[in-house]
């Protein structure tokens, strides 16, 4: 057993690694070298504590003192006072901004973490493969419960009140779905879970059912009572093997322990799930397209009404929700509906999940309460934006969302406010990007996506969003005109109009909310020939600047294409004709001479 | 156009699959799903006999084959590389990689290489986008791969 | 397995869960029952948990260490795979990040038998349900 | 019946729950263009897919418009069909529609016939705002139809012709987004597919993407060379509907005019598919009766129901799809085949003209008569019987460039002798027809009773599958009748699987049979057009002075000169054929 009494925990985060963390972690080593205490105290660094804003962050152990805002002068102060005399320096500790009190312990600290787990709550937690973790951690006690003590009437209440919304996208409100599948007469429903996740970008759903798949069978049983369906479907995308493998175990051991099949828990309620598969399709994640898919058909989606509740799978009653959304309803049943709505706004309830990534340094997997800000998300558990950079915008919803820019960061995420604000919750991919990203180039990135992607059944989208991509194209090439920024606009308009499904109705999202965003950068690109961002190539050259370039003759060396000519020690020239901008050239210089116009 | 004859063996394999589903049309994606499995691809004899066994038309099955990405007429090479075009991995750079394994394996995407070794495709978000941008060949995830990286990565699969 | 025929006896399983689980947790030994989750969803594998987890079950084996390693999902930390949660018993788990092969002996020799920290800690930032 | 109050562009309606916009507006004369919706009343036949989106209306309280094919009324609904935001939305969608379509208006088949076409002049395009990419396809021509899937809009119409309503499964909507488009497996060509060239998909497809082979110019060049003695003959569907192409009301019978005008146009000969109808009632009948004899002396080799025979794309369509039942149809050639071999072995032959110089035409509603008489059996040394035959379109298209003013043109009489017909070949253009008249004369010879009523009305109607018990004096004569390859498809499972019990069967591969036809005018998707054809053959069939096949004296005095008796050996030879397996696959042999 060491010796070691004290650990102070210094952030290494990129945030806080901007504000000297990295000195000052130096300085403490050289403090508690000078003092000989070596032994007893260790020095760490650690990853980002999510609270860039009050980064540098100190945090001693064992006590879990937290101390914000540390600066290198500070260093000697909590050495002295807090290692040595055992006293805290209460200035430098946590400032609770309600009331004002400093707070010691971050064990008291809850408000600081941003995030509650609710659909989460086992992933990282439980061996996905072990049901016994499951059940120890309350699984499959609120399948008992409503087989024993509730009707499917009074569960369906108990949804409704929660507030949960659909976590797919639309934001329908789960109980109401349930009531309406109920409600219609049938010798056979369906229920199933769509876990056909296809936004670029997003992989909640993935992650829920590689670490949790049991939550999602026991929310499936669930809904199969209150909508009187005894057969289940999970309809989940090939390209997730992993999610599919635990899937698979841990529908084997339902069946084992008798949470799956006949007479579950001795109540006389049948209920099993089959597993059907996606083939890569992002338009199968519309209801109507995902059960054509399951039915062996293209997975091309049909008008609505009649809604998959009145003739769905094989024609009969079917409810379908998502991954995110199941995972939220054991927990509902046991903490009660009460318990859920406290959490999220007025008219969002609960947490959403959401998948950071981008221009952002802490990549990963989030669930926050609906009302948190954007800004909260990207600076105090997203650890702020990468290198340093200028946030620009953040992309949610995905192929069908908006961008959000500096102007919505204080907004507080719910459905309502994200379709406000031009974009929407989709599933949950959250892009962050920095001032390198072109909004233009972004818009025609996602563009290509739903080109890709689209049916091809209805005309607007088969047609118009090759259109909008073409237009696109030809600004990013530096030939649009103001006019085409019109009919960008008009276009994407019709197309939200007219178009068939969900897919259509939102796929010029990017391009409305980068124009109504970043109108001067389209403006550039058309007026100007100009990408700020430095991303479009027609629209750039990579020059070299003679006052630096010594000649090193690395440039033209690198050049894939031979571009670059020049002798040793004198200055290069890069061939504007064969250039291809790789920018390969400005990676290997060593010397800054090369730089974009 | 010559009639080419499967190995018997994978066609009694393929038979068994359908009879496995019941030979049952709406089982018609997930046989697919299998018989590529089997085959590596899906090429028109397999479409031909899973339209014979589940008692559909053969343009269905060709209509679902194309609608799907995840299916494939073409064989894949001996080592598939697929790049990642999710958002993350294009913010961060996956085009200028999928440009650069263009140019070092001379081939588009959806082609493969003349010695069978390589194929090149697109796919969207494996779901490791801490590591943008990302590349896969075969089962092997590449994570933060820059242009530079790219022959080290073919230059693996080429000794 | 037999099926579980009633809630009771759901409940029942529950609590004998719990009960080993608290036995391992609160257990007297410190240098027993060290509990490892290793993180592998997708993209934790991407980066290597498989080997991260072979590494610790090889390592505790030859060091004829008490512990017990499990796999379990994504802990959220993308940015840091692949990610590791040890508990020793009677205290806090701590979550380890950027781990490889080589860091295993490292946690080994440090943390779970000395007791010291490692860099890469990565501070839990989240409220979970059971405190809620 | 529940009702529903909703207004339509201000205007109040009531419709029974269930309708759509669509059909409620056209209650209060709003007529809401459409393109990709089409539908077939009291057929069954209906496409709603939903997808063109040129149908679009305001819905009030609605996020995006509504497409009125699809979309079902509701209590006080408030719909607008024409304000800005819905005009402008519907040009638009056009537009972008004809930005992915080839502007070869000018020298496109279907011209003056395309519903695209008709719609941007409805809507007033003017110019395409939207250039790019055009989805280009290879041109696939097959011995009876050409796609030229670059002017394919999606419609979807073709595929639920050919999957839903015919069951033939030759074509699909295959690749997705920009490249989607509806093609044979693999896009290969309509020929190695299982196409039964019935030219439903010609016959709904709103473009020129499908349209058939054009054979008027080999008549042309035929007419035109002095060595060359051409006959024509016309099948019994074209004379109730040729003239709908020159404007006349449809079921307007144009017999005499089309023989004028076939004159004109230089025919030597303008005789009448309808002679050989009666010669194929002689041959079939006589094969009904003989099974139905040997069967009720219980003869167990004897194979019942008998199929007719004389629909070409019912012949491909068991020959694709029921190997196993080659044997059951009758052996009797159709009609067209019927009368090839007898203007060019019998006919030509008295008139001293050898074969090779004889070209015989034949004016089909039919494209798969096209592919017919291109079957290798049924040539002599490669010389087909029937060297070229033209669908009604492409007879009236000829007459337009021959500058002959069809209207203003007197009736005329057909050429003797197989020109010479009765009301019950007449009749074999209608579903059921065939079988009533083949019922005519087998009563009659069966029973050797004269039949009083020649009409069976329990054989007509426009119903897909039927059934009928027929009383020959005693014997009760158990007949179905299918029109629509589905519905044939149906009758022969539900015989295969022994639920049935006919002695015979009629089939026709179109809706409402031959009237119906691929190579018709087009309907547009009025099913009153077919209905008034076929009102105009049973008229044709009421005014003949002679209504059995087994009375026409032409046919008498060719069995006592050069046939024999029916199934002769001469018969067979000439007038009989046998069927092959096509339903091997392409590529995998079995």
């Amino acid at each position: 057993m060491g010796k070691i009494k004290y650990h102070m925990l210094v952030c290494g985060g990129t945030g806080c690694h901007a504000s000297q963390s990295d000195q000052i972690l130096k300085k403490f080593e050289t403090l508690i070298h000078d003092r000989g205490l070596e032994n007893e105290v260790q020095v760490i660094k650690t990853g980002c504590f999510g609270f860039c804003e009050k980064g540098p962050i100190v945090k001693m152990m064992p006590d879990n003192t937290f101390y914000t805002k540390v600066k290198l002068d500070d260093c000697e102060e909590i050495l002295e006072e807090h290692i040595i005399k055992g006293r805290k320096v209460t200035r430098l500790l946590y400032e609770n901004p309600e009331t004002g009190e400093h707070v010691s312990d971050s064990k008291h600290m809850e408000f600081y973490k941003k995030q509650i787990r609710i659909a989460l709550r086992n992933c990282g937690f439980i061996n996905p493969e072990n049901i016994e973790e499951y059940i120890a951690r309350d699984g499959y006690q609120a399948l008992g419960k409503v087989l024993t003590e509730l009707s499917p009437e009074a569960t369906i209440e108990i949804m409704k009140k929660s507030g949960l919304r659909g976590r797919g996208g639309g934001g329908f409100p789960t109980g109401l779905k349930w009531e309406i599948t109920r409600a219609v007469k049938s010798d056979q429903k369906y229920v199933v879970c769509n876990a056909d996740e296809g936004d670029p970008g997003a992989f909640m759903d993935r992650s829920v059912l590689e670490g949790d798949p049991h939550s999602v069978l026991e929310a499936m049983a669930i809904n199969g009572y209150c909508t009187g369906a005894d057969k289940g479907l999970v309809y989940i995308r090939a390209e997730y093997p992993l999610a599919v493998e635990r899937l698979k175990i841990a529908m084997k051991q339902a069946r084992e322990y008798g949470l799956l099949g006949k007479n579950i828990l001795g109540t006389g309620f049948n209920f099993d799930v089959e597993i059907r598969y996606g083939a890569g399709a992002f338009v199968c994640g519309e209801e109507t397209a995902l059960i054509h898919s399951m039915e062996g058909l293209r997975g091309e989606p049909t008008v609505k009404p009649p809604f998959p509740s009145e003739s769905g799978y094989l024609g009969k009653p079917t409810n379908v929700n998502n991954v995110e959304t199941y995972a939220n309803v054991p927990v509902i049943i046991n903490k009660g509906a009460d318990w859920f709505a406290k959490i999220g706004t007025e008219r969002s309830k609960g947490t959403k999940v959401f998948a950071l990534a981008g221009k952002i340094n802490n990549v990963g997997l989030i669930e926050v309460p609906m009302g948190i800000t954007l800004r909260e998300v990207i600076y105090e558990i997203g650890g702020g934006i990468k290198n340093d950079k200028e946030f620009k915008a953040v992309q949610t919803g995905g192929p069908s969302g908006g961008m959000l820019t500096v102007k919505d960061l204080d907004t507080p995420i719910d459905y309502d406010n994200l379709i406000a604000a031009g974009s929407m919750m989709g599933s949950g991919g959250m892009i962050v990007m920095d001032e390198n990203d072109c909004m233009v180039a972004m818009a025609k990135f996602y563009l290509q996506f739903t080109v890709e992607e689209s049916c091809g059944k209805c005309s607007p989208c088969r047609i118009g969003n090759k259109r909008l991509y073409e237009m696109l194209e030809k600004i990013t090439q530096g030939n649009g005109t103001p006019e085409d920024l019109d009919k960008l606009r008009n276009l994407s308009q019709v197309i939200k109009d007219t178009s068939l499904c969900g897919l259509g109705q939102s796929s010029p999202n990017p391009v409305l909310s980068s124009l109504n965003n970043f109108y001067d950068e389209y403006m550039e690109h058309v007026n100007l020939k100009k990408c700020r961002a430095g991303k479009c190539k027609s629209l750039m050259q990579y020059i070299i600047n003679a006052e630096n370039c010594i000649g090193c003759t690395l440039c033209a060396r690198n050049c894939p294409v031979n571009a670059i000519t020049g002798e040793r020690k004198q200055v290069h020239l890069i061939d504007q004709e064969k250039c291809i901008k790789c920018g390969a050239c400005m990676e290997k210089c060593k010397f800054n001479a090369i730089y974009i116009k | 156009m010559a009639k080419i004859k499967l190995s018997e063996k994978k066609l009694e394999e393929l038979k068994a699959v359908c009879k496995s589903f019941n030979n049952e049309k709406g089982e018609l994606i997930n046989v697919l799903h299998k018989a590529q499995g089997i085959f590596g691809y899906l090429p028109a004899e397999v479409q031909e006999v899973i339209s014979k066994e589940l008692n559909v038309s053969v343009a269905h099955v060709y209509g679902i084959v194309t609608f799907y990405s995840f299916f494939t007429m073409t064989p894949k090479g001996e080592h598939p590389v697929s790049i990642c075009l999710g958002t993350a991995c294009y913010v961060r750079g996956a085009e200028k990689v999928l440009e650069e394994f263009k140019r070092v394996l001379k081939i588009q995407v959806g082609e493969t290489t003349p010695d069978g070794k390589f194929s090149l495709s697109c796919l969207r978000c494996v779901g490791a986008c801490g590591l943008a941008p990302v590349v896969l060949v075969g089962e092997k995830v590449y994570g933060r791969v820059s242009p530079d990286g790219v022959k080290d990565i073919v230059a693996e699969y080429n000794s | 397995m037999e099926k579980i025929k009633t809630l009771a006896d759901l409940k029942k399983m529950q609590e004998n869960l719990r009960a080993k689980i608290d036995l391992r947790e609160k257990s007297a030994q410190p240098e027993t029952h060290i509990q490892v989750k290793v993180a592998m969803a997708t993209c934790g594998i991407a980066s290597g948990a498989k080997e991260v987890m072979e590494a610790f079950v090889e390592e505790f084996s030859k060091r004829n260490i008490d512990a017990v390693v499990t796999q379990t999902g994504c802990m959220g930390y993308c940015y840091a795979e692949p990610t590791v949660e040890i508990t020793k018993p009677g205290q806090d788990p701590i979550t380890f990040g950027y781990v490889d092969v080589k860091k295993v002996s490292k946690l080994i020799d440090k943390y779970i038998l000395n007791n010291e920290l490692v860099d890469g800690i990565i501070p839990v930032n989240y409220q979970s349900i059971d405190k809620h | 019946m529940e009702m529903v109050k909703l207004t339509i562009d201000g205007k109040p309606v009531e419709v029974e729950k269930g309708t759509t916009i669509l059909k409620a507006a056209k209650t209060v004369g709003i007529d809401i263009p459409t393109l990709c919706f089409f539908e077939l009343k009291d057929m069954s036949i209906e496409n709603r897919p939903g997808g063109c989106r040129v149908c679009v209306v305001e819905v009030k309280g609605r996020r995006n418009l509504a497409p009125a094919c699809t979309t079902i009324v509701m209590q006080g609904m408030e719909v607008n069909t024409r304000n800005i935001r819905v005009l402008n939305a519907r040009r638009t969608v056009l537009e972008l529609i004809l930005s992915d379509h080839p502007a070869e208006c000018l020298t496109c088949a279907k011209s003056g016939n395309c519903e695209l076409q008709s719609l941007a002049q409805q809507l007033g395009v003017r110019e395409i705002p939207f250039q790019g990419e055009q989805s280009t396809y290879r041109k696939d021509t097959s011995p009876a139809i050409i796609r030229d899937i670059d002017k394919c809009i999606m419609c979807r119409r073709c595929e639920m012709m050919c999957n839903d309503v015919q069951t033939v499964g030759a074509l699909s909507a295959v690749n997705r987004g920009f490249m989607a488009v509806v093609a044979p497996a693999f896009e290969m060509n309509l020929e190695k597919s299982p196409c039964t060239y019935c030219g439903q998909c010609v016959s709904v497809c709103p473009t020129g993407a499908l349209t058939e082979v054009d054979h008027s110019r080999n008549v042309i060049n035929a007419l035109a060379d002095p060595t060359k003695t051409v006959v024509v003959q016309t099948a019994p569907a074209v004379r109730a509907a040729l003239g709908e192409e020159f404007g006349l009301a449809p079921g307007t019978l144009v017999t005499g005019k089309m023989v004028a005008a076939l004159r004109r146009l230089g025919f030597n000969y303008v005789f009448d598919t309808d002679f050989a109808a009666d010669l194929t009632i002689m041959e079939e009948g006589s094969e009904l009766l003989d099974r139905l004899t040997r069967y009720l002396k219980g003869d167990k080799s004897v194979k019942l129901p008998i199929l007719t025979s004389c629909c070409p794309g019912w012949v491909n369509f068991f020959e694709h799809n029921f190997p196993d039942m080659l044997d059951i149809p009758s052996t009797a050639k159709s009609p067209q085949q019927m009368f090839g071999p007898i203007a060019k072995e019998y006919f030509g032959k008295k008139l001293g003209v050898d074969r090779k110089n004889l070209i015989v035409v034949s004016i089909m509603p039919c494209l798969a008569k096209k592919y017919e008489c291109q079957r290798e059996e049924f040539k002599v040394n490669g010389d087909p019987d029937v060297n070229f035959s033209l669908s009604t379109r492409e007879l009236g298209h000829l007459i337009k460039q021959a500058n002959i003013d069809f209207n203003s043109l007197p009736d005329e009489d057909f050429d003797d002798p197989l020109g010479e017909s009765t009301g019950a070949s007449v009749i074999f253009g209608n579903t059921g027809g065939v079988i009533e008249a083949a019922c005519r004369t087998a009563y009659e010879l069966y029973t050797g009773k004269k039949l009083e009523k020649v009409e069976f009305e329990e054989l007509r109607g426009m119903e897909g599958i039927r059934h009928a018990t027929i009383d020959f004096d005693g014997l009760p004569l158990n007949i179905g009748i299918a029109h629509g390859l589905g519905n044939a498809r149906k009758l022969l499972e539900d015989i295969q699987a022994g639920r049935n019990h006919f002695h015979a069967i009629e089939i026709m591969a179109c809706p409402g049979g031959c009237i119906g036809g691929g190579g018709q005018p087009y309907h547009h998707g009025d099913s009153m057009i077919l209905k008034q054809r076929a009102a105009a053959l049973y008229r044709e069939d009421a005014g003949k002075p002679i209504r059995k096949s087994h009375e026409n004296p032409f046919i008498i005095e060719l069995y006592k000169e050069f046939l024999g008796k029916p199934l002769s050996e001469k018969s067979h030879h000439l007038l009989h054929t046998h069927y092959f397996d096509k339903s091997a696959g392409v590529f995998v042999e079995e």
